[in-house]
């Protein structure tokens, strides 16, 4: 046994099994029904669509890396994930330049100049698909009817129908009751008409702890109360209530992009408040927004304040423990350190008293 | 843990350490001390003869390092009615007070009432405390160990911690590492001095591993040897394994009384720089409520300012979130650190200020 | 040419940095909202580059002549007053480039006359130095702004709307580019792209000119 | 009655859907000067109120004088200029003799927060879009306000940059343009149509 050829490793010397590759598998397993129900209704162009977002985040996503000198980390799929959560979000007869486009747009346009995986401030696929909703909004918008097989290549002739969403906008009845909506053969986004999937894939991704409760959970009541309240259609409230959440890309997008951790606050009430107030807007760009489906827009509004529900909470927490809103002479950013890096001790690896974790 | 309670509970991986009964690495090495109560039955020692004896013996309680005979004597000053035996260990891998208890109920039992006698305590009131959260182990930990009842500590890393700022808030308990009171049995009896310690050797790069008695002071290398090393280890650990220290050197390392375990592993877990990918598994994990990666942004950026707001004063070091980080970064030692560092600096500043 | 000592190499250096590793608009910060709202075809980005030479460059010529004259308070007034009788040349000097030119700048051509060089730079700069050394900054400011005006608009104008100074080129069309948020992007990215090229090139890092000396009433 | 609404409702457009930083990029030089200062952001913003809601007030019925002759494209910059003039004077000698340390902290920057882009584009989008008293007045007042918004987010979303690890080329004004672009992206979704420039 060679003596020197040990290593030293800092304090807890058992980690968890999870690594950057199971966290972002779970995305991908949570997505992965959503694509196959998009296959069983639109045919194999669902999976290109998919494949295609998921192969130009990822080059794009390396090459940004590479030019900001790091080291690309193959393990981190996190824009494999942003690139297979684009299509979902457009109709199956989408021609491939626009997720392409709403690729490019996401990763070097969100992700790249603040820094890469960890650091966007802005949800890549709600930018990536706001560009491609405002350049070509008549493209994005159409539907196609489900249980048709579409071309994979070329033109696509597809018998586009209503979405239940457009309904809503222009106050008609929906065609389909709410049953149908629910089993999901109704024409909307590829990804975002089966409820029950999305459901089940939300559960799949609680129960592995990927995503916390405390936004969709608020989100849900306010959004739902509002539709109470104001309901947009005809017949009673809960059926508005049904309409209204189960139509356009809302329920999709409270499972995979409210609960995105990196954009959304990170204490636990924070994140109910961010919840809160993003389904409130959500539902307001609905009454009065110019667009079908406001949900992106709204959610890329919410991210603007985000940090700011953190920074509050934080305050809060801190009046109630020590009484006063911020510490004694707390001045931002001024007394620390100047711009270039203070070197932190390195983590000492002195012997760690028992009593320090003991007592 | 759960969904509301932020924290998180180890797997803890004792198996087979627990089971197995205790080994005396050096039978030999036991030394004995002229005990002037020789012939009194350990049960009918009056108290004063009681701390004479840990006196005599020089047991030091592993849990916290002090000597037996000065936590008996200043527990009796403060008028305690209940003595608890510690054997609660959260940290995975380490059983070496835990093994005790199980194997050797009655040697506890009569060592607890000679404390609680020592200390004149409630005779009645003694318990054995144990981490309740210990799922995959062969032998179930009973209700009562030899007549003593056992006291169940569950919930979150680090259990030992809050059990002991539970003890202090209370003021009337006394407790006592199952390790001391093995010692305190054996000097009573048979005037044996502590020259061992107890150390559980375990880690996948062990052949068989187990808990083992071993005098204090012998080389790490030689407990690896006694054990015997399916593989070449790539680290060996010093301590817990969550609190523990790894070594480069293990001809040199000695074990101490405190040491609970050595381990050594087959491969370290691959800390190669990766970035944080803002998971946020961290800020759940943190038993203290705090928003670990947040804080350890701060650290990184050396945002003083905002590392006070965000209380890193609270962090315990208890390396929860280290754990649970998906990338390996270690969070848990850099908030450490930036605590430290943050209180020095505030140290400073009062004395540089006191001193104008 | 007579030997060209220390000072004055240093001086002409200060200018042609102006160009490109110290832009105005990229590196400065400064015209930067005509450009991104303004510049969204090559016509504009044209017309913009045109007006603001033809209003920035006599102001800062003038600028040690009125500094000479006017006490330091008024002399934001004379220059207001010079670069917005030069907006009136600008508007005849833009006209001939296509007849829909003013409506599609709209509001965004008379802002120019009030820029930050003409307010801040001027002031601050250009008073001590002499009028040759103003003139190359004029020209130095104008070609910068000319060269990130006909980037921007050149692009936005291809993949917004597909054509060239009018003339088709590309069928599809992404005609969100012609939007405010897309002119930040793109300007943003071009800004990086001069930082890079500057740490590439190791040139001197910009300073702005009113960090130091903070201007008077 | 309608007055008032309409008065609300272009102070709501112009902070809001219009907002003067996100959807018509104006005053960024001043906008860059109030993240590096922001102490002085009330003092200014407070000035930057009074002078463009009292140069609109100005401007207004000297607009129908000018509109009557046929050069209206050509003289109107000239009318702003020496409303801005004016106004630049009445600050100058009405603080200087009424409160002096008023007069004497806003000295440094009153010529450069009167002559910029941020107000005279204020008073020349009431004009270009034909909009009564009312409406100017509440437009004007809702730009210097969105101004003092604009700034206080972007000055959040800059500290929260602050703690990224923004690549080497994109650090400073760069990712600040690139943060402004999401920014107003955030803000049209509000409007979801193309402005009239």
């Amino acid at each position: 046994m060679n003596e020197h050829g040990l290593i030293l490793q800092n304090a807890p010397h058992v980690r968890t099994s999870e690594s950057l590759f199971t966290v972002m598998g779970d995305m991908i397993v949570a997505m992965a029904p959503l694509y196959v129900i998009a296959w069983f209704y639109y045919g194999p162009r669902a999976l290109l669509l998919g494949l295609t977002g998921a192969a130009t985040a990822w080059v794009l996503d390396m090459l940004s890396v590479l030019a900001c000198g790091r080291r690309p980390d193959l393990r981190d799929l996190s824009a494999v994930v942003t690139g297979l959560l684009i299509p979902l979000l457009m109709p199956a007869s989408i021609p491939y330049y626009v997720v392409v486009t709403a690729c490019i747009v996401a990763i070097l346009a969100v992700k790249f100049p603040f820094g890469g995986t960890g650091n966007n401030l802005f949800n890549p696929a709600a930018v990536g698909f706001a560009f491609t909703a405002i350049c070509w909004p008549e493209l994005v918008f159409s539907y196609p009817a489900p249980m048709q097989e579409l071309a994979v290549a070329g033109e696509v002739a597809a018998k586009t129908a209503v979405s239940p969403a457009h309904n809503l906008m222009l106050g008609a009845i929906p065609s389909l009751d709410l049953f149908d909506m629910i089993l999901g053969n109704a024409a909307g986004p590829m990804g975002a008409t089966n409820i029950l999937v999305i459901l089940a894939c939300g559960l799949y991704l609680l129960v592995r702890r990927t995503i916390g409760w405390r936004a969709p959970l608020s989100f849900l009541l306010v959004s739902g109360l509002m539709a109470m309240m104001w309901p947009r259609s005809p017949f009673g409230t809960f059926s508005s209530v049904g309409w209204e959440l189960c139509s356009g890309m809302l329920l999709f997008g409270v499972v995979f992009m409210i609960t995105e951790p990196v954009t959304s606050p990170k204490r636990g009430f924070a994140k109910v408040l961010y919840g809160a107030t993003s389904g409130a807007v959500v539902m307001l760009f609905r009454y009065f927004g110019g667009f079908e489906d406001g949900f992106v827009f709204a959610l890329i509004l919410m991210n603007v304040f985000a940090p700011l529900f953190d920074r509050v909470c934080e305050n809060v927490l801190h009046k109630i423990r020590h009484g006063t809103l911020l510490p004694k002479n707390f001045a931002p950013g001024a007394e620390n350190p100047p711009k270039e890096k203070k070197k932190l001790p390195k983590p000492s690896l002195k012997k760690k008293t028992e009593t320090e974790v003991g007592a | 843990m759960s969904f509301f309670v932020p924290g998180i509970v180890l797997e803890q991986r004792k198996e087979p350490m627990l089971s197995r009964d205790m080994v005396m690495m050096k039978p030999d090495s036991l030394r004995t001390f002229q005990n002037p109560f020789e012939e009194i039955l350990p049960q009918e020692l009056r108290p004063e003869e009681i701390t004479e004896v840990a006196r005599l013996a020089d047991i030091i309680d592993e849990s916290d390092g002090r000597s037996l005979y000065e936590e008996l004597i200043e527990a009796d000053k403060r008028g305690v009615d209940a003595v608890i035996a510690d054997a609660i260990d959260d940290e995975p891998f380490i059983s070496s007070q835990l093994n005790i208890a199980l194997h050797e109920p009655e040697k506890i039992a009569l060592a607890l009432e000679l404390c609680a006698k020592a200390v004149h305590a409630d005779l009645s009131k003694i318990y054995v405390a144990v981490y309740r959260h210990v799922f995959d182990i062969t032998i179930r930990i009973p209700k009562k160990l030899a007549g003593v009842e056992v006291m169940r500590f569950g919930g979150r890393y680090p259990a030992e911690t809050r059990a002991y700022n539970k003890f202090r808030k209370e003021k009337n308990t006394l407790t006592v590492g199952t390790g001391a009171l093995l010692h305190l049995v054996r000097a009573a009896e048979r005037g044996i001095s502590q020259t061992s310690c107890f150390v559980t050797v375990a880690g996948d790069a062990i052949a068989n591993p187990r808990n083992v008695e071993v005098p204090v002071g012998t080389p790490v290398s030689e407990m690896l040897r006694f054990c015997g090393l399916a593989a070449d280890p790539e680290t060996v650990i010093v301590g817990g394994s969550m609190t523990g220290r790894s070594i480069s050197d293990p001809e040199e390392e000695k074990v101490g009384v405190m040491t609970r375990g050595v381990l050594a592993f087959r491969e370290s877990y691959k800390s190669l720089g990766y970035i944080c990918i803002g998971c946020g598994r961290c800020d759940h994990a943190c038993p203290e409520g705090l928003s670990a990666s947040q804080l350890r942004r701060f650290a990184e950026f050396g945002r003083r300012d905002l590392l006070e707001l965000y209380d890193v004063d609270r962090c315990i070091g208890c390396g929860s979130c280290s754990y649970v980080c998906p990338s390996r970064l270690d969070i848990g030692t850099t908030i450490f650190a930036a605590k430290r560092s943050l209180a020095a600096e505030k140290a400073l500043a009062e004395k540089g200020g006191a001193a104008e | 040419m007579k030997k060209m000592n220390a000072a004055t190499v240093s001086l002409m250096n200060d200018s042609f940095r102006k160009i490109l590793f110290s832009n105005p608009v990229l590196v400065g910060g400064m015209v930067v909202g005509e450009i991104i709202i303004g510049a969204t075809s090559l016509q504009n980005a044209i017309a913009l580059s045109i007006t603001f030479a033809i209003v920035t460059i006599p102001v800062l010529l003038l600028a040690p002549l009125i500094a000479y004259f006017v006490p330091k308070t008024w002399r934001i007034l004379c220059y207001a007053l010079v670069s917005m009788s030069m907006l009136f040349t600008a508007q005849a000097a833009v006209a001939p480039i296509s007849p829909t030119i003013f409506d599609s700048l709209g509001i965004y051509l008379p802002l120019l006359a009030l820029n930050t060089v003409v307010v801040a730079y001027s002031r601050l700069i250009s008073e001590e130095k002499g009028v040759v050394f103003n003139l190359l900054d004029g020209i130095c400011f104008s070609l910068g702004f000319l060269i990130v005006a006909v980037l921007i608009g050149g692009i936005r104008e291809l993949f917004g709307s597909g054509t060239l100074w009018g003339y088709e080129i590309l069928q599809r069309k992404a005609s969100a580019l012609k939007l405010p948020f897309s002119g930040f992007l793109i300007a943003g990215f071009l800004a990086a792209a001069v930082e890079g090229l500057r740490i590439v090139f190791h040139a001197k890092p910009y300073e702005h000119f009113s960090g130091g000396k903070e201007d008077q009433k | 009655m309608t007055i008032l609404l309409s008065f609300f409702g272009a102070a709501l457009t112009a902070l809001f859907l219009e907002n003067i930083v996100f959807a018509r990029a104006l005053g960024t030089s001043w906008l860059l000067y109030m993240l590096k200062h922001p102490k002085e952001l009330v003092r200014y913003s407070v000035l930057l109120t009074i002078i463009t809601v009292v140069a609109s007030l100005i401007v207004y019925p000297l607009r129908d004088f000018i509109t009557g002759t046929g050069y209206a494209y050509v003289l109107m910059p000239i009318l702003f200029i020496v409303c801005m003039s004016a106004m630049y004077a009445l600050i100058y000698f009405v603080t200087k003799r009424f409160w002096p340390e008023v007069f004497e902290n806003i000295r440094k920057r009153l010529a450069s927060a009167t002559f910029n882009c941020a107000i005279l584009g204020s008073l020349l989008i009431p004009y270009n879009e034909g909009m009564d008293l009312a409406r100017t007045l509440g437009y004007s007042l809702g730009m210097s306000v969105g101004f003092v918004f604009a700034v206080v987010l972007i000055g959040a979303g800059m500290e929260r940059i602050a703690l990224c690890r923004v690549p080497k080329a994109f650090r400073g004004l760069p990712v600040l343009l690139i943060y402004l672009g999401l920014l107003s992206l955030a803000f049209y979704g509000l409007i979801g149509h193309q402005l009239p420039t």
